[in-house]
This record gives structure tokens, C-alpha cells and sequence, in this order.
């Protein structure tokens, strides 16, 4: 990338995406919880309602369902708006609005309307926040057609992917882990796009193939410094995008290592990676695997409060190592 | 009713003047519509009624599949709100929506197509009953979610207003609705924001099998609009005068940026909420009471009365209204279906 | 099993255990919308209300989110609610209580209370009721550490899945396929229980194994009848439990038939075949496992309401045949 | 408060006759309560109060992890509410919920190992701030979602009713969460079904940053009691005496069989929302003028003037509290913290 490109954090990323598009579009509008002079929960949309005035950074009452309902109308009717969940979980208040309307209303009228509308989800634990503010259900929403859902893991693809979204004719959900907000990158400045539906190769290897989403990207990464010094060369995907997920860059890389491991936050049991898992085991790579699919997922557990069981809920670099390690003992 | 759409979306109704016998009696609502409205009215109930038995029909010989709620009895209440209304205003609509679809101007044949899972018709044949949609004439769809309309409702009018347009929203909801917290949340919302959107809840006595009286702490919708700070109106939703009178003051006044109103429309449904009823919560007597109270008739004989129709104009629309009807099944039986490899065209847009 | 045994319907054996619960322990009560004079949508309480009262069979308003909190209160503070969403699809409105609440209230409070929560979903297509009614969304709730999920097939299933739920001291999520509801199959009277937590072989075979659930489990059995005329003999395996699974089961099936096919009405994206195929894919059956874990799920759209589209969009016996005999093709 | 509890959960003061100076003037609250019971009253004002700041300063030292929300300010309204409440009673609590537990009964220290993640809190350090439950003391549980207790405490008095208990519950929650639709839904079946459980908004003008005028469409939350048919009270949140008197009015009612209340309790939060508030959404003069109205000080004036309390007692009242806060910091910063090996304990009952 080029060193010239100014650094910015995962939040000012998003907030520079939304600008970007409300002067480009005055349909595109925000809506949130607090959203406007508080400036959102994590600081994402900062001091946008200065710019864009409260007609345009509307802070709804604390209303997910109706809030939900009232963005999907908008969009039905020439509006693009872009919904904050204050916290992630919040969206169990508003899965009516969002899976049985927004998804489905396109197909249900024979495609006569589009839903134009992003919703945003600060997802995950780590900031002690507990159990009822630190799930990662990105998982439900991927597993719902008519919704398209991504989860970047860097500054630069969560701009592009958000302003992807935004010109995207249908409803596009975005996973935020709180932990990278405050995360530097390289952001280039103006509009660009990082394409809904493709992954990421972040470290090339031939030993075995490592699946990450959102934070568990950087912890891969960690992990595959590590792993290479005991020679051991993982290769790094960043999924990026859920649904439609893209299977084929997995499936090349597996072609390649004969291993996989899948390293996500929400709970092991049917997180992403039972489908990242099950895409391959049914796909061409199966004849190519040499060792079982590993997954490491969130523990069978809602997230807890002391900050030593937090993070033992969730997989470290350490997890990653130790499956690494165990998975390529004696078949290197 | 002649309108003139402008871009922004306000009607402009060119009333025919009222010249009728009724004199002093003549409602003011009567005035304002003039007597090809008020005609056309007719004539849009007698086509709710007729596709609703048509649909039942249809039913019992087995050509549709699923279940269906018809609104027979409420046709007053659909037609009556959606006078004020041009195709730039917006509707939403419920799963006993048949009537605010026709009301709002959609054609038969498209509808009984929809019913019959046809490629012609509103959608495809993917939504059916339950999710008959209109764009083009302004109804953004019934809802199989109870409550679930109000909430887009209210975003329609946000965008109504926020791309400056004069254009109305009305949704429809039942008085089961009420209970839903998507009910308070939009209406809330609607009031703080000043949004022009009119709530009609078509108070039919029952969600299903519940009374009111079993689910609803108010003894009146309408009364939960101070909660809202904004107009309750109660209106007798068999009376289609007194209907589109309220509908007319309501959507005025959201035009003129004064906020949402709850209009409350207290009718009956007189079939089984769908075809799995056995009318077990409610007695034979009170059914018949109701029929007695039959919105057609009741507006006929209205209009007869007051000279604004004639015996042979009233057959004239009858008659109009079952040709229709008739074309619109036949239609709908000689459609296609829709291609099976065509499963997952509309999820997106691309 | 005993051939004196009478037949009862998946119904009926649904209302039999609930009244069998009532009557043992006046703390059991049933909430739900139209389930008192209405006897619910598909007739699953029926009289029920005439023999309990309405004080035990109540019929709730049209709030599914606050109805549920009720169940959750309720269940607290000594009563054992059995509370039906009229259909499984509604549950969208009530996610916050039941996985928020429900699920984790136990856990947040260090063990300090329960949950004897029951609640009851109708799901599935086939009956025409178009994308809002006919979802299978019990993947979402198998995601979700703190709820147990079953997925009875049969009669006598569902009535000792749905004794040993009400026993349980936790939150278990029934979910009912609505188009077994008029199945008939031998119930025994009086009480017994199905534990939570184990699958069922319902045909042994040694040729591939087929992991179905719900109305997929006839399906499958139907297609293993056809699939034996041509010398293929399919081990069917009826999952039941979703959370806990019973992997164990498949595991052992999978090491004798070196092949495997999941087969569930949910999308098949994240749906429950995903859980299945990567729960082996991890395992030690991996190493024998001779072909590519097939999936056959739930189409990628909503349920449309046509009904020859909607049958397209999930899993008959054909496409089950097809993916059985394609797996084993030059493979037997 | 001398208590005795009847298996059916009945409170029984038993109080010590008030001789007060204050004749005529002295509140009939007072004289139900006893100066045992105000005094006690005034102790747990501090104890909350002193929380709150001890829970500040650990947050300072980094001894905690995560944000909390703190309630100084809002003492009389927790404290006054929960007055005609016994054990046996429940409350449902929010996000801010250190005062609830505290005037519910709870021992700060436990709440403080909660707080620090240890194994000796409340919930042995699983649930934390936001979770913090009493429950042999009725407490049920704080909640990180808004309005997310309202309709389990609904849940509660069903079941109070139906084991035919005479239980009363109390549920706490804020200003901003009227406009979630679990509040309607609550409210609405709680009326419906009659049932024993009092609605305390404590409306401290914030749902962090948006104004209840931004937020909600009447002036006051207790406006929407109309539409549940329940009575709705308004009253000074920072004054005690006004809040234990609508709350012993609304117990008595539930108590008797006759259903629900909505208590609007108009108070103020002198900190930000949370650690991460930077207060833009209101002026410093705002805050000062509520820090003027500060309840424990006008409570303890109060009873000073009244007479039930002597400067020395009062000293001691305070100093007492001092003491138990300092022991239960040094209790919680003492205490074990769980095992890594038992994260998946209590995930499920066996
Ligand atoms: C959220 C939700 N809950 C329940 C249902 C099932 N249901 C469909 S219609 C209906 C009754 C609705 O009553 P009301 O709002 O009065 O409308 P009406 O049928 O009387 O026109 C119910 C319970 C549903 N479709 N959606
Ligand atoms: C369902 C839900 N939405 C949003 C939040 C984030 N949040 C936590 S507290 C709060 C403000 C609540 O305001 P209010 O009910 O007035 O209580 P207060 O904080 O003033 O005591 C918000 C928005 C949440 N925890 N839960
Ligand atoms: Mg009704
Ligand atoms: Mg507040």
C-alpha cells in the first residue's frame, strides 16, 4: 500500500465512509441511538451532526424494533439510510424488522422495491461489558437470504466495504468488533469500494490454511509469526464477507495446505466457521484435506464479566497456536 | 374521482358538483367528493366484497393453497380512508389487506393472479395473499407480521418529508396490532418528528379469537393516541361518510406538517378471522347483528337516498363491479405460473 | 414398539404431554396467543382451556416480546411456563428475551436462579403461508449457549421430548414442523420422557449415513426405501437434539459408512447441517470419511408462495435420492 | 424498618412511634414509618451514595474493567420506593442499578466483589455492574437491556397472583425506556391481567444523551399511564418522602388485588450516562442547579428539622456507612477471583 496514504482508525474510517456519502447523496441519512451531539457509544459518528445537521444524523429514542422498521420504510421510499445498533445485541429487538421485512420484502413483492439500507453493529467481547453487550451474532444474519453481511477486520476495507454497501441496492449488514476501533491503517482519502463477496489473502503459506473473521484476523496473524518460527507457514484469509461468502479463494488455499482451521468470536457452535467448515468438506477441496477442519469459536457460554474468564471465552493468539501446532504435529 | 397528481404528491380532486335532493342532509364529505367519487366508492366496495367471495369461491375448489382473511364487512373502512389519497401517497396494509389494495386502486386481474401464485400477478407469485403490494399505485404491501407495517409506515412518511414531497402515509393495522410494541414505538416516533403519516386502526373486536376487552386495557384504541400526543378519533367504520370524513381531516392535516393522527375505525369482520375458524369466541347473534349493519347496503341506500344515484346507476355499478370481478378470475386462471428455475430471482437485486 | 399402543397425532400427543405436566404440577401454565377457546392456530392446545381454566391456558395479547418476558418472569419466581409462538417465524420479535434473558440469566447470575422455561415453535413450509410463516429458524437458537433446542419427528417423540423439556430446570426450545402436526404414529399413555440430547437410528444402513431433522427424517427414510431397490443402504439417523448434539451417534455411524448427508429444511447456509458436517469434518470420523460431506438445505431465498416454487425451495425426496445417488456413485 | 415477613411476602412494620418536634408538618409517610425505618432509610441513602463514589475511584484505579453507570443523584427515588417492600417482595432493575440493590437490602460487600469480578459477588463475578441481582433479597436482577426487566417483572406478579401469594413487584427503569416497545407490551398485559406490580420510571430527563422532549411525545412518562387504564403519579424523585408515599399508595393497590401503577419519579443523574460521557448534551448549569436539590441532603435536613434525628445521630448514620463501604472494598479487593476452569459453570443447572 502506499506509504503515503495517511493512517486512520477503524471509527474514523467509518465516519469518513458516511461523510463521503451524504455529500455525495442527500438521501443518505444516519440513524442511531444517540448518534448525534454524544456522537455514537464508540465515537463513530463523532461530530458528523455539525456537519450534516439533525434532519441528516437523526437520534432516535430508544426504540431497535420501530427504529429498524422506520429505517426499512425510508429505504422503500427513496431514502438510504445507514442504522446504528448501539451495541450489537440490541438487534434482538429488531430481528423482526430486519429478516422477515428488510430481507424478505424484495422477493415477497416479485422485485418491485429494494431495501437501499445499511445497518452497522458494534459486535464482540473484550471491553468487560458482559453478557449482554459483547455477542457476536453475525451468524444469524449470514444465515438469512435477501441480507447481505460483512465484517471487516481493517480500516481500509471497512471504508470500502461500508461505501460498498451504501451504493449496494440491497440491505447490507455490517459487523464492527468494538476492539478495533481504535485500530490504525492506511486509509486512502475519497470514495473507493473493497468488493461485498470477496476474501482476503493477509499472509500467503503452504502448510495449512487459516480462516479468521474481524479481530481473529490480527490474532491469526499473530499467531502465524509465531508459527513461523518453528517453520510452520500458515496461510492467512481474511472472510471479509459472510454472505455471499467466498468459498473459491478457501477453496484454492486448501487445495494447496490439505488443512484448515476456521478462528471467529461467535459461539463455536454454528458460528461462521461451521459453514466455512462445511463449505470445504462438501466442496472439491475435500480431497485435497489431510487433517480434520479445526474450528475455534466462542465457548459454549454467554461471555462473562471477569476479565480472565472474558478472554478465556473467546480464541487468543495462544488458542491459535496450539491448534496450529497439534493439527500439523508429525504431518509436516 | 379525477385527480391531479403533482410531483410532490398532493391530490387535487375535481370534484363533479353535487346537486342532490338531500339538501341540508347532504354530508360536507359528500360535497367535497363529488358524485363520481362517491360512485367509484361504491363501485370499489362492491369490488372488495366480490373478490373476497370470489377469492373464498376459489378457495373451496381448491386452486388456492395457504390461508386467506378476507374483509368482508370492512369494505367501508378501506374505501372510505384512502379517498383523500392520490398515487403518490403511500399505504400499508395488513393480512386482511384484499380491501386497502383494491381501495387504493389496484387492478383485480393483477391481485387474483397474485392469489392464484401467477407469474402476473402484483408479485410474481411469490407473495400471495398475505403480501399483495401495489408500488406503482402507492401500497407498499400487506403484512404477514401483525404490526409490522407500522414501523415502515412511519419511515415512508419520514422520507416523504425529508425529500420535501407532500406525499402522505396511511397504514392500516387491526386492533390486535395495538398490542404490538412496534405499534408504540412508530406511533411515538411519528409524534416526535411530526411525520405525515395517519394511523387507522380497524377495530373489528377481535385479533383472531381475543376481544379487545381480553387484550386491550383501553376501551378504545383511539385512546391511547394521548400517549402519542397526538388526535384520537373514533370513527364508525361501517359509516363510509364518516370514515372518509375523519380520513379526510387527518391526512389535511398531515399535510399541512401538523403530525400523525390515530384514527380508530370500529367495524366488524364477519367471516372467521381465515379459513381454520370455528367462530368459537364469538356468537351467532352478534355475527348477524353485524350483517345487519352491512357498509354496502348502508351506503347505497345512502346514496339513493340522497338522490347522488340512481336504481339503474347502482345496478350499472354492480354489474360493472362483477364483469370485472369475472375477467379478473379468468385472468388470473390463464396466467403462467412462475418458471421453477426462476426460485431465487428477486432475493437481489443483483 | 408395542403394537397394543394407540396411534395419536403429533398433536395430539403435544396436547397429551401438556395435560399430563398440568395435571402433576399446577405450577405448569400455558401462555400463548388464540391457544384457549381458539385452541390454538393448529389446534395444538385445543379443549385444553375447558379442562385447566383460563388462568393456566392464557391467551396472551398480540406481543410476542413482552408476552415471552412474562414466560421468563414467570419461570423465575416458581411457575414452568410452556409458551407457544403461534408461529416459529414470530419468535423474530421475542429474540431479546428468550437469548438475552432466558438463555443467559442463569450465567449472569453465577448460578443464583433458572430458567424452567418452555417454549414452542411452529415451523417449516408447505402449507402456503409465504416467507413470513414459514421459516425454519431453529439454527438462530441452536447458536445459543444457555437454551437446549429439540426437533422431534414423531408423536411419540415430540410427547417425551416435550415431558422431559417441562422437567428440565433450563430454557428448551421445541420446534414442531407444521406439517407433522396431523402425522399419526403409536404414543404410550401416561408419562415418560426422550432425553434432551440424543439422536436416534431409525434405519440402519452401511452404505452412507443421513443425518436428517424434522419432516426431513420421513423424507429421508422414504428415499432410503428407494435408494435400497438399487443396493444402496442408508443408515438414517434422526437428529432430535440440536443443542446438545448428539455427535457421538453420527461419529459411530460415520466410521462403518464413510459418507455422510445432512438433510434440514433451514437455509442451508448456517443452518443445521452446517454444525453437522463441521461436528464430523473435526472429529475423528474425519479419517473416514471417503467423500465430500454433502448439505441438503433449505434453498438461498425466502419461502415463496407459489406452491410448486415453495416446493423447490426445500429438500423432497427426490433431491435426496439425487445427492445419495451422485455421492455414491462409483463410489459403492 | 423492622420487617416480618409472612410466608405470603406481606411486610410488616412494626414502627416506633413518632414524637416528633415537627408536629402538624411531619409527613404522614413519617409517622407510618417510624424513625427506625428513616433512619435506616437515610443509611442506605448514604450506602448508596458511598458506593457509587467507591465504585468512581476503583474504576480510576483500574481496578475495574468495563463502563457502569452510577446513580448519585437519584438516592430518594430507589430508596423511597422500596420502603413498603419486604424480602419476599421482587423488583426488576436496570443498567443503573447499584441504588435498587442496595435499598432492596443487599450487603455491599458481595455487590462490591461483583463489581471487582470476584468470586464472592453476586453473581460470583459472572454478571458484574450491569447484572448485579440479590436474590434472596427479591432483588431479581439489574439488566443491560433497556426495558429489558420491565415485562419479567410483569412475569413475576403473574406468577405472585397465580401461587395466590400476596408478592408485590417493583420495576425499575429510566425515562428512555417508555419508548421500547416491552414497556407497552408490559404495561398492557399487566393491566389486562390486574396484576400486583408498580412501574417506577425514574425519568432523570436523559436517555444518555437525548432528552425525554427529543425521545417521547408527552411531557411526562406518567402520561401514558391512560393507556393502560392504570393510575399514573407523578412525583419528586429527589424528595423522599413524596416518592415512599405514592410507593406505599401503589403497593397497597397492588396488595389489594387492584392492579398495577405507573409511578413517575422525576429525578436527575449529576454524573455522565457512563465513564464515557462528555456531558455535550446539557450545560453545567443544569447539573449545578440539580446538585443544589441533592435528596440526601434534603432528607437529612429534613428529619433534622423534623426532629427524628439529632446531629449526632446523624453523624453516626453517616460514619456507619463509611465503615461498611471501606470493609466491603477491602472484602471484594481480598476475595478470589473464579476459576479459569469454571467458565462454562452455571451455563446450565446439571
Ligand atoms: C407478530 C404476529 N403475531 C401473530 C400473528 C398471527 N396472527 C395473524 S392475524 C392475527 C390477528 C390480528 O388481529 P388484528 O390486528 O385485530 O387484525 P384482524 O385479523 O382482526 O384484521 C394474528 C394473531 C402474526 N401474523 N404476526
Ligand atoms: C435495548 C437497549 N438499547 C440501548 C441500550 C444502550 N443504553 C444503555 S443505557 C441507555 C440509556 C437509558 O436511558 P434511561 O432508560 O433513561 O435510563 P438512565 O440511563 O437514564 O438511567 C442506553 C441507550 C441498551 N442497553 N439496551
Ligand atoms: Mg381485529
Ligand atoms: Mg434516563
Amino acid at each position: 500500500m502506499d506509504a503515503a496514504v495517511r493512517e486512520l482508525s477503524y471509527a474514523q474510517a467509518i465516519q469518513e465512509a458516511m461523510a463521503i456519502a451524504m455529500e455525495a447523496d442527500e438521501n443518505v441519512i444516519l440513524m442511531g441511538e444517540d448518534i448525534g451531539v454524544y456522537g455514537g457509544a464508540f465515537q463513530v459518528t463523532g461530530d458528523l451532526v455539525h456537519r450534516f445537521g439533525e434532519d441528516r444524523v437523526m437520534d432516535t429514542p430508544i426504540s431497535e424494533l420501530g427504529g429498524a422498521g422506520v429505517a426499512v420504510g425510508a429505504a422503500l421510499t427513496g431514502l438510504k439510510p445507514i442504522f446504528e445498533f448501539q451495541f450489537s445485541d440490541f438487534a434482538t429487538l429488531a430481528m423482526e424488522q430486519i429478516v422477515n421485512q428488510a430481507a424478505k420484502i424484495r422477493y415477497m413483492l416479485g422485485g418491485e422495491v429494494s431495501v437501499p439500507l445499511v445497518m452497522r453493529f458494534p459486535a464482540g467481547s473484550g471491553t468487560g461489558a458482559a453478557a449482554q453487550h459483547s455477542q457476536s451474532l453475525e451468524a444469524w444474519l449470514a444465515h438469512v437470504p435477501g441480507l447481505k453481511v460483512v465484517q471487516p477486520s481493517t480500516p481500509y476495507d471497512v471504508k470500502g466495504l461500508l461505501l460498498a454497501a451504501i451504493a449496494d441496492p440491497d440491505p447490507v449488514m455490517i459487523f464492527e468488533h468494538k476492539l478495533l476501533y481504535k485500530m490504525k491503517g492506511p486509509v486512502p482519502e475519497g470514495s473507493y469500494t473493497v468488493p461485498i463477496g470477496k476474501a482476503e489473502i493477509r499472509r500467503q503459506g503452504s502448510h495449512v490454511t487459516i480462516v479468521a473473521t474481524a479481530i481473529m484476523v490480527h490474532r491469526a496473524l499473530e499467531a502465524a509469526i509465531e508459527l513461523a518460527k518453528d517453520g510452520i507457514e500458515a496461510e492467512v484469509i481474511d472472510l471479509r464477507s459472510l454472505r455471499p461468502m467466498d468459498t473459491g479463494t478457501i477453496i484454492e488455499s486448501v487445495k494447496k495446505t490439505g488443512k484448515l482451521i476456521c478462528v471467529y468470536e461467535g459461539v463455536k457452535t454454528l458460528g461462521i466457521g461451521a459453514e466455512i467448515s462445511a463449505a470445504i468438506a462438501e466442496s472439491e477441496a475435500f480431497d485435497y484435506l489431510d487433517a480434520p477442519i479445526l474450528r475455534l469459536g466462542g465457548a459454549e457460554c454467554p461471555i462473562p464479566y471477569n476479565p480472565d474468564l472474558e478472554k478465556t471465552a473467546v480464541p487468543q493468539v495462544d488458542t491459535i497456536l496450539a491448534a496450529a501446532r497439534s493439527l500439523l504435529a508429525g504431518r509436516l | 374521482m379525477t385527480m391531479q397528481v403533482t410531483d410532490g404528491g398532493r391530490a387535487q380532486p375535481t370534484p363533479v358538483p353535487v346537486q342532490a335532493d338531500g339538501g341540508s342532509n347532504l354530508p360536507a364529505i359528500y360535497q367535497r367528493l363529488g358524485r363520481d367519487a362517491l360512485r367509484d366508492a361504491l363501485k370499489k366496495m362492491h369490488l372488495i366484497r366480490l373478490f373476497e367471495e370470489g377469492a373464498e369461491k376459489a378457495y373451496m375448489r381448491g386452486l388456492i393453497h395457504g390461508t386467506m382473511h378476507l374483509s368482508i364487512g370492512q369494505e367501508a373502512s378501506a374505501v372510505g380512508t384512502c379517498m383523500p389519497l392520490s398515487d403518490a401517497d403511500y399505504i400499508t396494509s395488513t393480512h386482511r389487506g384484499h380491501g386497502h389494495c383494491i381501495a387504493k386502486g389496484a387492478d383485480v386481474g393483477r391481485m387474483f393472479a397474485e392469489f392464484f401464485g401467477k407469474e402476473t400477478g402484483y408479485c410474481h407469485g411469490r407473495g400471495g395473499s398475505m403480501h399483495i403490494a401495489d408500488v406503482a399505485k402507492g401500497n407498499l404491501g400487506a403484512n404477514g407480521i401483525v404490526g409490522g407495517g407500522i414501523p415502515i409506515a412511519v419511515g415512508a412518511a419520514l422520507s416523504a418529508k425529508r425529500r420535501k414531497t407532500t406525499q402522505v402515509v396511511v397504514s392500516f393495522f387491526g386492533d390486535g396490532a395495538n398490542n404490538e410494541g412496534a405499534f408504540h414505538e412508530a406511533l411515538n416516533m411519528a409524534s416526535v418528528w411530526k411525520l405525515p403519516v395517519v394511523f387507522v386502526c380497524e377495530n373489528n373486536r377481535y385479533g383472531m379469537s381475543t376481544s379487545t376487552e381480553r387484550s386491550t386495557a383501553v376501551a378504545n384504541v383511539a385512546d391511547r393516541a394521548v400517549a402519542y400526543a397526538m388526535p384520537g378519533v373514533i370513527v364508525d367504520g361501517n359509516d363510509f361518510a364518516a370514515v372518509a370524513q375523519a380520513s379526510f381531516d387527518a391526512v389535511d392535516r398531515a399535510r399541512r406538517g401538523e403530525g400523525p393522527t390515530l384514527i380508530e375505525s370500529k367495524t366488524y369482520r364477519i367471516r372467521g378471522h381465515s379459513r381454520s375458524d370455528r367462530n368459537r369466541y364469538r356468537t351467532k347473534e352478534e355475527i348477524e347483528e353485524w350483517r345487519g349493519r352491512d357498509p354496502i347496503v348502508a351506503f347505497e341506500k345512502e346514496l339513493l337516498d340522497l338522490g347522488l344515484l340512481t336504481r339503474d346507476e347502482s345496478e350499472a355499478v354492480r354489474a360493472e363491479a362483477e364483469r370485472e370481478i369475472e375477467a379478473a378470475i379468468n385472468f388470473a386462471a390463464e396466467s403462467p405460473a412462475p418458471p421453477l428455475k426462476d426460485l431465487t430471482r428477486f432475493v437481489y437485486s443483483n
